[in-house]
């Protein structure tokens, strides 16, 4: 099949991710379109190592899922840290800091 | 004649590394006093007020080991370089702590550091009782450590290094009594307007630096031959605009008047004998530079005799003992700059020699009678204290007549000789306003001293001038000898043994073939000098002490009733009258104005559009998350087109 | 022969304009009534009674979501790691013993943090 | 089985040859972290932890001395080896409980070790006939050893060093000295330094992802604080976005180039087969990345936010490590992957440094805030450092990494005397709380000016010499517009340096203040950063010659 529609599909879904951290307000939506952009890229390399032949690609997908999995921790301990702190996840409540 | 001859010293200077003699030690100089500012900082605990006197001996030290360096250089006329270690070393571009040690260097050296020394031991009474008496020495000692690396750098990133610490040390200075709120705005315009030379001197270095890959001066002079005119010009405008911050020249003057809200023994060491110099002193040390761009020299001629004017009509109208010294300090170094434009180089080292001797002294009499007048320095409420204060009147009385140019004292030599050069090298314009100048100068500080020293009394019983301590008048005193047969001792002649000794150091003007303005020669040009000096001192005479001032400021003839005025219209009288004060006057009230409003706005003004710019741009910073990603978004896109836009 | 895929690259930066493009349009267009109860647990039917906070769900979820984690990520990279063994001989059998090493000193430490005491 | 299958691959697959010295100096702090985290939750029974380990030390550091190919190669890392094994009992014994104290001093202990071994790295490895460096690529060429490398590890591992004696009595003060901090500080330091020598994509990501992880956590460390969370969370956000968009750079340029290795990707790039279109926008989504990470305008909004909500050790930390590594990568991205690209790089990265440099003056003139101010500052600066990046050069490439030591420390220097200010304010530090401090707190009001100065730039400071010498890089480089507006920025910058030390020196407390109370921990720290400064403005010969040196790329 055209390698291209990879390309294609995966450029979407990053867009659609990206898009959605910018319209979402709720932090643990925006968290999963985050999510949704780094395995776009994992779309991508997987696709791209298939038309290269290398291992290259495969091995960083690898530490894409990893280091999404790492985020993934991080962001949630901070998400429950906001809503038990606010009893909120909006992610534009927090303002105290700006200008 | 005489003067032709002198035209040009054709003797150069050969360049000499050497580490032998007294040379070999010289960077002890800068070092000493800085040692005694940290000294003086750590041992204020211990030592209380006796730490002043860490401070006084490594002044003294400073000075005995300049007078042995000059005494080495004038011995053995040469440029010396003393190698020291590297600075910054990187990638072709290489800067050290070399020092550069030739005659200017020299008389800057006996000039900044003998200054130093006397107003050292000056404040020891003037400060005397001050909560952070220490302190004030500590800061001295830096501003001479930082003072010196700037007269003794071989290269201008090190002169700038010494550039930018006097700046500092003068801040620390003038806001030295920070308890009051307009020291702090004084401090704060001299450093913006000190900012904006800075940045001039910045860029004038790297176009230095990439014009001659280097920046020491051994190396930048040797290349002066092969020197586009027009990068010349460019970097004399550049260099001259870091030089008129630091000199307060148009139109960068606006602070130093300010900055006399410092203590006055700071106005005297800073801010009229040495740190203000320091632009000359840059200028002369450019000046092999300076010769190849003579368009360049007749714009800061220009600047220079303008400023001159100004500051002195400015000066006219000051009723601030200080105010009155300021605008004169301004004025000239007008005059100097004036000078070094027409290429009297050596004449305005000179004057810059003469005139720390006899502004230091006026700068330093005005403390005496500030210390004596219970800290007034309105001259209006002032008046007789010559019998109060006779020590002070003498000194003062001389250092008055350098001023105004009346021979055989300092400041008549090098005013004349400045003179005279601009008429010689053709510069008839600039002649003539110097002689308006010089005029001036003898009118104001006439009425300064009349109105100071001469006279009834105008203050009340509250206050009962008295003769300053010690330790005030023996500096006093000691200026004042220098002021009085410094001129005729150095350079009593056009080719005297100043400039003998200065000439190797200071750039060749003889292939710049200047012609003379016109036919009159020295005989007639120095009466006609000495003919200014009188005018003013007489025009002053007849207004401040033939007249009754004891009304105060409201006996300023302009004041006065019509009668009054026709009592003294005869026809001298009232053309000065016109002339004086009914134009310079007014003028110097538009000045005044223009400073108080216009450049002050602009300074502040400068500090407003920061602040506005700021203000309009900081609501992007929404503290909103989602719009920090949506500035990627953009930011990303504007990338992505340019760059596809470039591929194509 | 990748310049085929241009055109995909193009559909990305459409793709984004449309991004910014709604964006722009649906903050102009768009009616803004923020109303607290969009954002209430639930927008229809009976407001909760008791408040909410930290009720709702409970942080021993998450610890078990962490514990998953350690084991999932050991699990992605231990699969491949067993296929090519035989090749890789001492070199993969170190790195891999350093890798689970690592990740039990994470897990100790959860342990050691409470991360199991349920209740 | 296992014995079987062991010794027939010992027989047949030879032992492959891990050259370990070429991430040497990132061991200590790593296996330090990971202990630190297990004696943390150890409680009374620390002594199981450190007893075992100071034994794996002492035997892996004798193992080491005893088995360098000539003698005495391997001493220097082995006694390493052997003295933290030794002191992590010791400290234990020492510290008698006190867990936060332990982490500090053995944090401190690990980044000394790893200064010790990047010193050694260099003088033994990367230099081994005479002064010239000889960069080495190692795993399979993910990790280059280079000058970059050598200098990006120098200047992280010593700001985390400065970072955690200011920290310590801070944390305690606002009761947030919570186990983790050293290790996460740990943690962040070694991916900073793998970011400085990361030589593939792969690497280059974990390492920035290694950094970020463990900073978004310390960004919001003190939980309470609903700035320190704010401040957390926005980072966070924000930074995972950057990431995403970065790593879909980097995938771009791998399905451009088929290559991760950024020599093989300069290789690549240049060819005619290579669709320069892909390429393109991957190099221009690596770049929103980048400049994310370092603060270059559009893409730095985050920053005052986070500096100002964070724990100012942290703010202190961030401003100093990510910065400089951050650059680093910067450099080795853009002058070893796309040289050939260098066209459009070079112009798109000039703009944002203009833009950054004059964003970060002028909005730091409005702030109140002395913590957010900085971090204007660090705005600023970072478009001062972009200036030796664009200048594309040899020199510009020594002279980021130099602007990035001196703004380091000169940083450090001012992040350290708000923390004393901060303990004596107990909270935020607001420009009228500077009111008489230099009455009342002249030494500490005298080392902040002296910071300030050094950011602002003025003679002998660091800072004085660092945009020097970018500057420099510039005008050679033909940018002379873009210093200019360098100029112009630091001009604007002076104004509200000033505004800091004419509030400490030239105003007055209405009400009485009273003196600040410097720990033990923060006088050393602040006085030894503020010496730094001063040694670097004076007398720079010996760093810079090694940032000089730097200009050596394993290309």
């Amino acid at each position: 099949m055209e390698i291209g529609y990879y390309y294609a599909v995966s450029a979407l879904l990053f867009t659609i991710g990206f898009v959605g951290v910018l319209l979402r307000r709720n932090a643990i939506v925006l968290f999963m379109c985050i999510e949704l952009m780094l395995n776009s890229v994992n779309l991508t390399l997987a696709a791209a190592a298939r038309m290269w032949g290398g291992p290259d690609g495969q091995v960083f997908v690898f530490f894409v899922i990893v280091v999404a999995a790492a985020e993934v921790v991080v962001g949630l301990a901070l998400i429950v840290n906001l809503f038990f702190r606010r009893g909120t996840l909006d992610v534009d409540v927090p303002q105290l800091l700006r200008y | 004649m005489i003067l032709l001859a002198a035209e040009g010293s054709t003797v150069t200077n050969e360049v000499i590394t050497t580490t032998s003699g007294v040379i070999g030690i010289a960077w002890l100089i800068p070092i000493v006093p800085l040692l005694g500012f940290v000294a003086v900082l750590l041992l204020t605990r211990s030592l209380m007020d006796r730490a002043a006197y860490v401070a006084i001996g490594a002044s003294a030290v400073a000075f005995l080991l300049s007078v042995g360096v000059a005494l080495q250089v004038l011995g053995d006329p040469a440029t010396y370089v003393r190698p020291l270690p590297t600075w910054i070393d990187v990638g072709g571009f290489t800067v050290t702590y070399d020092l550069y040690i030739d005659q200017l260097t020299a008389v800057m050296l006996l000039v900044v550091t003998g200054v130093a020394l006397l107003v050292h031991i000056y404040s020891v009474g003037y400060m005397e009782g001050d909560p952070r008496y220490e302190r004030f020495f500590a800061y001295l000692n830096l501003f001479l450590a930082s003072m010196l690396i700037l007269v003794l750098g071989a290269n201008l990133l090190t002169l700038f290094l010494g550039w930018e610490l006097v700046g500092l040390s003068s801040y620390l200075l003038i806001g030295f009594w920070f308890e009051k709120p307009e020291f702090a705005s004084a401090a704060k315009k001299a450093f913006i307007t000190n900012r904006v030379g800075d940045v001039s001197f910045m860029i004038a270095m790297f176009l230095a630096f990439a014009t001659f890959g280097t920046l020491g001066f051994t190396e930048m002079f040797a290349q002066t031959d092969t020197l586009a005119t027009t990068t010349a010009f460019a970097l004399i405008l550049l260099l001259f605009g870091g030089a008129a911050a630091k000199s307060a020249q148009i139109p960068l003057y606006v602070w130093l008047p300010d900055a006399m809200a410092g203590p006055t023994p700071v106005s005297a060491l800073i801010h009229a004998a040495t740190m203000v110099t320091a632009g000359v002193y840059l200028a002369v040390r450019m000046s092999p530079v300076l010769i190849v761009s003579v368009p360049g020299m007749v714009i800061i001629a220009w600047i220079g005799a303008l400023t001159a004017l100004l500051a002195a009509l400015i000066a006219m109208r000051q009723n601030d003992i200080k105010k009155v010294l300021a605008y004169s300090t301004v004025s000239q170094l007008g005059y100097m700059f004036m000078a070094i434009g027409v290429g009297a180089f050596r004449e305005s080292i000179f004057h810059l020699v003469t005139h720390a001797f006899f502004k230091g002294l006026l700068f330093l009499v005005a403390g005496s009678v500030i210390h004596a007048m219970a800290n007034r320095t309105d001259i209006w409420r002032m008046g007789g204290l010559r019998t109060a204060m006779p020590v002070t009147f003498w000194t003062a009385l001389i250092g008055w007549l350098a001023i105004s140019g009346v021979p055989p004292f300092a400041g008549f030599f090098s005013k004349d000789q400045i003179l005279t050069e601009a008429y010689l090298h053709g510069y008839g314009p600039i002649w003539i306003i110097g002689l308006i100048v010089a005029v001036l100068t003898a009118f104001y500080m006439s009425r300064w001293f009349f109105l100071i020293f001469l006279g009834a009394p105008r203050f009340g019983d509250e206050v009962l001038p008295h003769e300053s301590p010690r330790s005030m008048t023996v500096p006093l005193i000691v200026l004042a000898v220098l002021s009085a047969v410094g001129g005729l001792l150095l350079n009593p002649i056009h080719d005297g043994p100043f400039y003998r000794t200065l000439g190797p150091a200071v750039g060749d003007i003889t292939d710049i073939g200047y012609e003379p303005f016109g036919s009159l020669t020295e005989p007639v040009l120095i009466p006609l000098a000495i003919l200014a000096a009188v005018v003013g001192i007489g025009v002053a005479y007849l207004f401040y002490v033939r007249r009754d001032v004891s009304m105060g400021e409201l006996a300023e003839p302009i004041r006065g009733p019509v009668a009054e005025l026709e009592e003294h219209a005869f026809y001298v009288d009232a053309a000065y009258e016109s002339i004086f004060v009914r134009f310079g006057g007014a003028v110097a009230r538009a000045f005044a104005w223009f400073d108080a409003n216009v450049v002050d706005g602009v300074v502040r003004g400068a500090g407003a559009v920061a602040v506005v710019i700021g203000r309009s741009s900081r609501g992007i910073q929404t503290g909103l998350v989602r719009s920090y990603v949506a500035a990627f978004l953009a930011g990303a896109l504007a990338i992505v087109a340019v760059v596809l836009v470039q591929v194509r | 022969m990748l310049s085929e895929y241009l055109p995909i690259l193009l559909l990305f930066v459409i793709a984004s304009a449309f991004a910014v493009g709604s964006l722009v349009v649906s903050s102009l267009v768009g009616p803004r009534a923020p109303n607290p109860t969009k954002l209430a647990a639930y927008e229809s039917g009976n407001e909760p009674l008791a408040d909410v906070k930290g009720t709702r769900f409970s942080v021993k979820f998450y610890m078990v979501a962490m514990l998953f984690l350690i084991f999932d990520i050991e699990a992605v990279f231990l699969y491949p790691w067993a296929v090519v063994l035989r090749e890789l001989g001492w070199f993969g059998l170190v790195n891999m013993t350093v890798f689970v090493l690592v990740l039990g000193v994470a897990f100790v430490y959860e342990i050691g943090r409470g991360g199991l005491e349920w209740d | 089985m296992l014995a079987t299958f062991l010794a027939q691959t010992a027989a047949t697959t030879p032992i492959p040859d891990v050259a370990w010295s070429s991430f040497a100096p990132e061991l200590p702090p790593t296996i330090t972290a990971l202990v630190l985290l297990l004696v943390a939750v150890a409680r009374r029974r620390q002594l199981l932890v450190a007893v075992p380990t100071a034994l794996l030390a002492v035997a892996a550091g004798v193992w080491l001395i005893a088995s360098g190919e000539t003698p005495g190669a391997l001493v220097v890392p082995g006694a390493v080896a052997i003295v933290l094994g030794i002191l992590a009992p010791a400290l234990v014994v020492a510290t008698r409980g006190r867990t936060s104290l332990l982490a500090a001093w053995a944090a401190a202990a690990s980044l000394v070790a790893a200064l010790v071994l990047t010193v050694w790295q260099y003088l033994t490895v990367l230099t081994p006939d005479g002064p010239t460096l000889v960069p080495q690529l190692a795993m399979a060429d993910a990790i280059a050893n280079d000058g970059i490398a050598v200098f990006t590890r120098l200047v992280v591992y010593l700001s985390a060093l400065l970072v955690i004696p200011l920290g310590y009595g801070y944390l305690q003060d606002r009761r947030i000295n919570r186990a983790e901090v050293e290790p996460l500080l740990l943690l962040a330091v070694v991916g900073m330094a793998a970011l400085g020598s990361a030589n593939d994509l792969i690497t280059l990501f974990i390492a920035l992802e290694l950094l970020s992880l463990a900073l978004y956590v310390l960004a919001g460390l003190a939980r309470r604080d609903r700035r320190s969370q704010e401040a957390s969370l926005k980072y966070f956000v924000t930074g995972s976005v950057a990431s995403a968009i970065l790593l879909f750079g980097m995938a771009l340029i791998y399905v451009a180039t088929g290559t991760v290795t950024l020599p093989e990707i300069g290789a690549a790039v240049g060819l005619v087969t290579t669709p320069r279109f892909v390429a393109a926008i991957g190099l221009a989504l690596i770049t929103v990345g980048i400049g994310f990470k370092v603060a270059l305008a559009p893409f730095h909004l985050w920053t005052p936010d986070v500096y100002q909500g964070a724990p100012t050790n942290v703010t202190a930390f961030m401003a100093a490590g990510t910065k400089a590594a951050g650059f680093a990568a910067a450099l080795r991205l853009y002058l070893v992957a796309f040289p050939d690209l260098e066209a459009l790089w070079v112009p798109v990265l000039a703009v944002l440094a203009a833009l950054t440099m004059l964003y970060g003056a002028f909005l730091a003139v409005v702030q109140h805030d002395v913590k957010r101010i900085l971090a204007y500052s660090a705005i600023s600066h970072a478009g001062f450092a972009t200036i030796g990046l664009v200048a594309n050069s040899d020199a510009g490439l020594s002279a980021t990494l130099w602007y990035l030591l001196t703004y380091a420390v000169s940083t450090l220097t001012a992040f350290g005397c708000v923390i004393v200010l901060e303990r004596r304010r107990r909270g935020e530090v607001t420009l009228a709380d500077l009111r008489g401090v230099g009455r009342s707190a002249p030494a500490i009001a005298g080392i902040l000016a002296f910071a300030l100065l050094s950011l602002a730039g003025i003679p002998i400071t660091a800072g004085y010499v660092g945009k020097l010498v970018v500057f420099e890089a510039g005008i050679e480089a033909g940018f002379t517009w873009l210093v200019l507006v360098g100029v112009l920025a630091s001009v604007v910058a002076a104004f509200f340096y000033l505004r800091i030390a004419g509030m400490m020196f030239l105003e007055d407390s209405p009400e009485p203040v009273e003196g600040p109370y410097p720990s033990f921990g923060l006088s050393v720290g602040v006085t030894v950063s503020a010496a730094l400064v001063l040694y670097l403005g004076i007398q720079p010969e010996l760093l810079l010659r090694l940032a000089t040196d730097a200009g050596v790329l394993a290309r």
